[in-house]
């Protein structure tokens, strides 16, 4: 029992960090939503340079570039990727990797062979469609890949969406229905349950990554606090001011230890109960840092306004409030 | 106690609901935050005026007509519940025309109010600056004297409409030396197309312009465009910060419709026996209620000589954390849909998202409720 | 349209506030905890003596002494009576009033004649339960009368109930289930009208006495952290506690013209919304009091106590905020 | 990163299961506010202590088993699940002998800790003063310096368990010339039978009597039970407030076992269907596992030699007001039976109550978090 990252663990956090801190996250975000992917990939490439995507994927297959599974390792890789703010479908395509990873284990190795490779070493991202997920599929445009699965159990590399993409609320995001056909990969219970997984793991990162939205929100709200004056003192003196903030940092770091638990066990439930709260949290953080930023928080200039953006779709990305409930309790019943 | 309208009041609404039904167009107009619906908005504004609904409360002569609070407020719920558009003139009418009713010259009143009905002149608000949000006695930007009028100087901020809009009113300070900041402010109005005025529009999360900055390098307001005495700036504008924080701004109707809407959008979309939901909806419902009760109780204290004051606090807190909740709600019964930036909700969400700052930040307002509603010590501020 | 009250009912108002504030109600509440009923009857023969129970039976009768229904001024009668935290079943006896004059009014006058006067006159206490009300008949033991209405439609003045009186967590009410039998005194459609006529009414006044409550708590706390300081300050000058009586006020100003709107239309779903909405303002308010006033609120020394202990019964009695949330909605389907 | 327990630490907990299993009185012993039940409670302090059960962590030789703080909670979470009885000398336990660990002579503990664990003697704190709630610093109780000890004068209050306990430990002004408030202070332990001692109990909400007010007239206490230095008093008593606030006080195993008793509840009484029940549960199951989880990492930190700070405010305000969540959630499955005295969640709803506002306020526990976590500026206190 040490319910704590390990040194290595805590180490390679600090890796991304620093890697992200020096990467000009938010340009790549703002150009990201502008439709211009090339620094969002870019900075892929980097951050799957330090093996974040192939903790992924089973190492079992080792022709195939996997380090994992290793949750623990990339949730907290993820509470870094919320923290700085990094756009795309990063959550789809380790949750794809997770998908064929896990498909090749139960024996169907085809598709892990033609795509795992591309995906761990971050040449290309990917998107994907899940049972139990959402309709919608993240950023298909930027992604060299979409897969979905459908509730019968097939497994197929899609083609262009229906329509164009739509716009998110937030502008780094772009969302496509993935049309039912293209090509078939797979298909049988070996895909559901290999989904089943994925969808799990899509769970628990975009949990990780809503922390890490949480934590990047509150820090900058505290640092604002600090240094607004008004009536000739800085209103992080206040203590409507301090308490709300205090309640922000509970919600979080109450949170943390969720999103831990569920990246070590991988249970549903508490996988569910790990994307409850830390969605929760950082939607609450948003909702705080533009209540104290005011005015200026309410505008897209300030970089605020990326984290802001995010909060209230990944709070209900791979699993709303109301559906991770159902899950906590589903599972626990008799 | 009585709720009920007089037949007078029941025949006016009839005639403002026939009107509406007549006039109101069948699909949504473009979001007035963009230069297309700022400019469909101007002719709804026009038609509106044509048939004397743009602004029922006025006198007759500038375009009104003359109707009570009673007939306001009934003709906002018709005109919410019709499904009528945003108002793009609400600054001019709901900020700067009461201005010009208690401290504006008749000369002021017939040559500003009625292009600001008919849409043909629409009106920004300039007070906050940079380093004043909350705290405006603070202001800075100035109007120094010249022959027959003011050169205003300084920067304005969070000036709402002022990306689309043609002319704007705020507080300058004209007396540097005054011993307290409040005092030595004026009160002008000023075109935003004057030399000197440079105006850069500032994204609203949803990426829209719904304010602006405001930079003005010596911009020449004439004598005519001074509201009340030079000097007198705070208290004239303390009066339009309670009209804003008041009844006007955010009438009943609006949270009935939109209570209404999240209703209609329950039965279509929600699971009937998702009581989780059933709970927050009717939530809503109730909070609707109590506001447009709330306001017929404020209402009817006014239509017998009372002064509304610090009650508007409790009026302001209560819509705008309304309004999130409602909208909030509207986006868990819609699932996946709710982030699709065009969905009918989307707008309204990030809209009802700036309640809680504008028009004195929500701390602040609790702080009046407590000190003057409650008594209790003034803190610091 | 004047949606406030008028000079009349305002007096009104003011004569039963001058009568309670003269009458040592905490005493009173003391005593009928500690099952000595004398005080609490003799308050309510003296406001019996405004005419406040007349209120609520219907003029028609004259003979009965029925004054109403008058459901406005019997409201803002309540507000009084639960400012002052009269003990008793007082909305009991109101909404058996209701029942008896009611049923006399659809043609059944037998039980009208034989009870309504008596109840009119303050002379006697009544307690009931109601179809779609709780199991539970409150203060039984000092109540004269006991009816039930049950399912069926069966009126009856029941007798002891089964075991003794069950303790509340407010010491000034006790529960006990009637038995099922007792006199029988009419049955049919017309006792089950009357009796959903009798239910809304008591729901109207329940939420009235609530928005009382909440009122006297609002009160004491304010004069409290005015004198009480700590940190060398009156604790009322930090900002968390004004903003935390703010939010108290906020949510009773709300409340209260629902109340009013209530008792003016006695429409089901508008005395739902008043009971909500007053029922949670009045328990938030016991909630804000007591942590307001820290150790000392937590003690049944303070009078604010009698308050404290009443806002969660009140909040659920005649209607939990749940049941009204549903009968909010469930009229306004379709 | 690991969540599991080594070997030797299952079959510790093996064995406390095995033991309560056989231990446990079959039905709840009597409220402890009460005197029936205050000696009932003492019983099972004996019946733990016969077989070093009592005070696990503490060393052997005072009665305990020298156990970590893995082996501690888990023996916490044994215990709750177990459904044993609350610890009437808890006071003494996680309050006065963590200080006597720390601060206290080898001659105290050694007389002191024994008959604490088993129950022999139980003890009451007294810290607050009427005028003194959150702000401690003002306190005016006084001990005066006479041959061989202390005359202890003056008042205190909310003092847990005084109307039944035996001794109680406090600190008191030495000297009233210090030039600081928190100067000057010496914490003592002094007989609640000694010669001029009087016990008022005040009744809580429900009645109970589960503090008291003691009033001191010259009570001698003899310098033997002076702990640490005179005049250190405050710094001691902040080591015991963050005890108190801290881990020791509430242990996560009691809301496991609360919120399991709150999902049978609502298994047995709640609608499936009902998703708003449905949510709140689920919130308070996520709630108890969050507290677990934050107490291990809390717990491991600590193993691996951190102290534990100002974090211990955030699990305060997390507990009191999980608490009151989780009961209030219990009396709305319960419907009409939730106001019944005697219901299974009445008293622990009471109980609740008061965690927000003991071992310091959560309002001053906010200050703390946001001065001492987040460095915002100190305000007024």
């Amino acid at each position: 029992m040490r319910f704590l990252p390990t040194g290595e663990q805590s180490d390679f956090a600090r890796t991304l960090r620093g890697l992200l801190d020096a990467s000009q996250v938010p340009a790549a975000v703002r150009a990201w939503g502008a439709g211009d992917h090339g620094p969002g990939r870019a900075l892929w490439s980097r951050l799957a340079g330090t093996g974040l995507c192939a903790l992924a994927a089973d190492e079992a297959h080792g022709d195939l570039g996997g380090l994992g599974p290793l949750p623990v390792e990339l949730a907290l890789g993820f509470v870094e990727l919320g923290r700085a703010g990094v756009p795309g479908p990063v959550v789809e395509t380790a949750a794809a990797a997770v998908l064929l990873s896990e498909l090749a284990r139960l024996g169907e190795e085809g598709p892990a062979k033609r795509f795992l490779p591309g995906l761990v070493a971050g040449e290309a991202l990917a998107t994907l469609t899940l049972p139990g997920g959402g309709p919608y599929a993240l950023d298909a445009d930027a992604a060299a890949y979409c897969f979905t699965v459908s509730a019968a159990g097939g497994l197929r590399l899609a083609g262009g969406g229906e329509g164009g993409p739509l716009r998110s609320t937030d502008p780094a995001r772009r969302l496509s229905r993935p049309a039912p056909d293209g090509e078939p990969l797979a298909t049988g219970p070996r895909v559901l349950a290999a989904a089943r997984t994925a969808l799990d793991w899509a769970r628990l990162l975009t949990a990780a990554q809503c922390l890490g939205v949480g934590e990047a929100l509150l820090a900058s709200t505290v640092r604002y606090v600090k240094q607004r004056t008004q009536f000739g003192t800085p209103i992080g003196g206040f203590q409507a001011v301090k308490h709300r903030l205090a309640d922000t940092l509970l919600a979080l770091e109450f949170a943390r230890p969720l999103v831990w638990a569920a990246a070590l066990g991988l249970t549903p439930w508490e996988v569910a109960a790990a994307k409850l709260a830390a969605g929760e949290a950082a939607y609450a953080a948003a909702m705080t840092a533009l209540q104290l930023h005011g005015a200026v928080g309410y505008t897209e200039e300030l970089d605020l306004s990326l984290w802001l953006r995010k909060a209230r779709p990944l709070r209900d990305a791979w699993g709303s409030p109301s559906a991770c409930r159902e899950a906590v309790l589903g599972e626990l019943k008799g | 106690m009585d709720l009920t309208h007089a037949p007078e009041v029941a025949a006016f609404r009839a005639e403002a609901r026939a009107w509406l039904a007549a006039h109101v167009p069948d699909s949504p107009l473009p979001s007035l935050e963009t230069a297309e619906g700022f400019a469909a908005h101007r002719a709804w504004e026009a038609r509106l005026h044509a048939d004397r609904w743009s602004a029922v409360s006025w006198p007759a002569e500038y375009g009104g007509r003359g109707v009570d609070i009673e007939r306001w407020l009934v003709f906002e719920e018709e005109y919410w519940a019709a499904g009528a558009p945003g108002r793009v003139s609400q600054n001019g009418i709901s900020l700067l025309a009461p201005t010009l009713f208690d401290h504006g010259s008749a000369e002021q009143r017939a040559r500003v109010l009625p292009p600001m009905a008919s849409g043909e002149v629409i009106w920004a608000q300039a007070w906050s600056e940079p380093e004043s949000g909350s705290d405006l006695a603070s202001l800075r930007s100035r109007a120094v004297r010249t022959g027959g009028g003011w050169l205003l100087s300084g920067q304005k901020t969070w000036s709402s409409r002022a990306a689309f809009a043609d002319r704007a009113f705020g507080i300058f300070r004209t007396d540097p030396q005054a011993p307290k900041p409040h005092q030595g402010l004026t009160y002008l109005m000023f075109d935003l197309r004057a030399p000197g005025v440079t105006v850069r529009p500032i994204g609203r999360l949803d990426g829209k312009p719904a304010f602006a900055e405001l930079f003005l390098d010596e911009v020449f307001v004439p004598d005519a465009d001074v509201i009340g005495e030079p000097g007198q700036g705070w208290r004239i504008a303390m009066s339009t910060t309670g009209n804003e924080r008041g009844l006007t701004l955010r009438s009943p109707g609006r949270f009935l419709a939109a209570a209404q809407r999240l209703r209609a959008l329950w039965r279509a979309e929600g699971d009937p026996a998702d009581t989780a939901a059933r709970d927050r909806v009717a939530d809503a419902v109730v909070g609707a209620r109590a506001y447009e009760l709330f306001t017929w109780a404020a209402a009817s204290r006014f239509a017998a000589g009372e002064r509304i004051g610090a009650e508007s606090s409790l009026n302001k807190v209560f819509w705008s954390e309304y309004d999130i909740a409602l909208h909030e709600t509207a986006l868990d019964l819609l699932g996946p849909d709710a982030e699709l930036a065009e969905g009918a909700w989307a707008e309204p969400w990030v809209f009802s998202l700036a309640g809680p700052i504008y028009a004195g930040t929500n701390e602040i307002q609790r702080d009046i409720i407590a000190e003057r509603l409650l008594g209790l010590p003034k803190g610091r501020r």
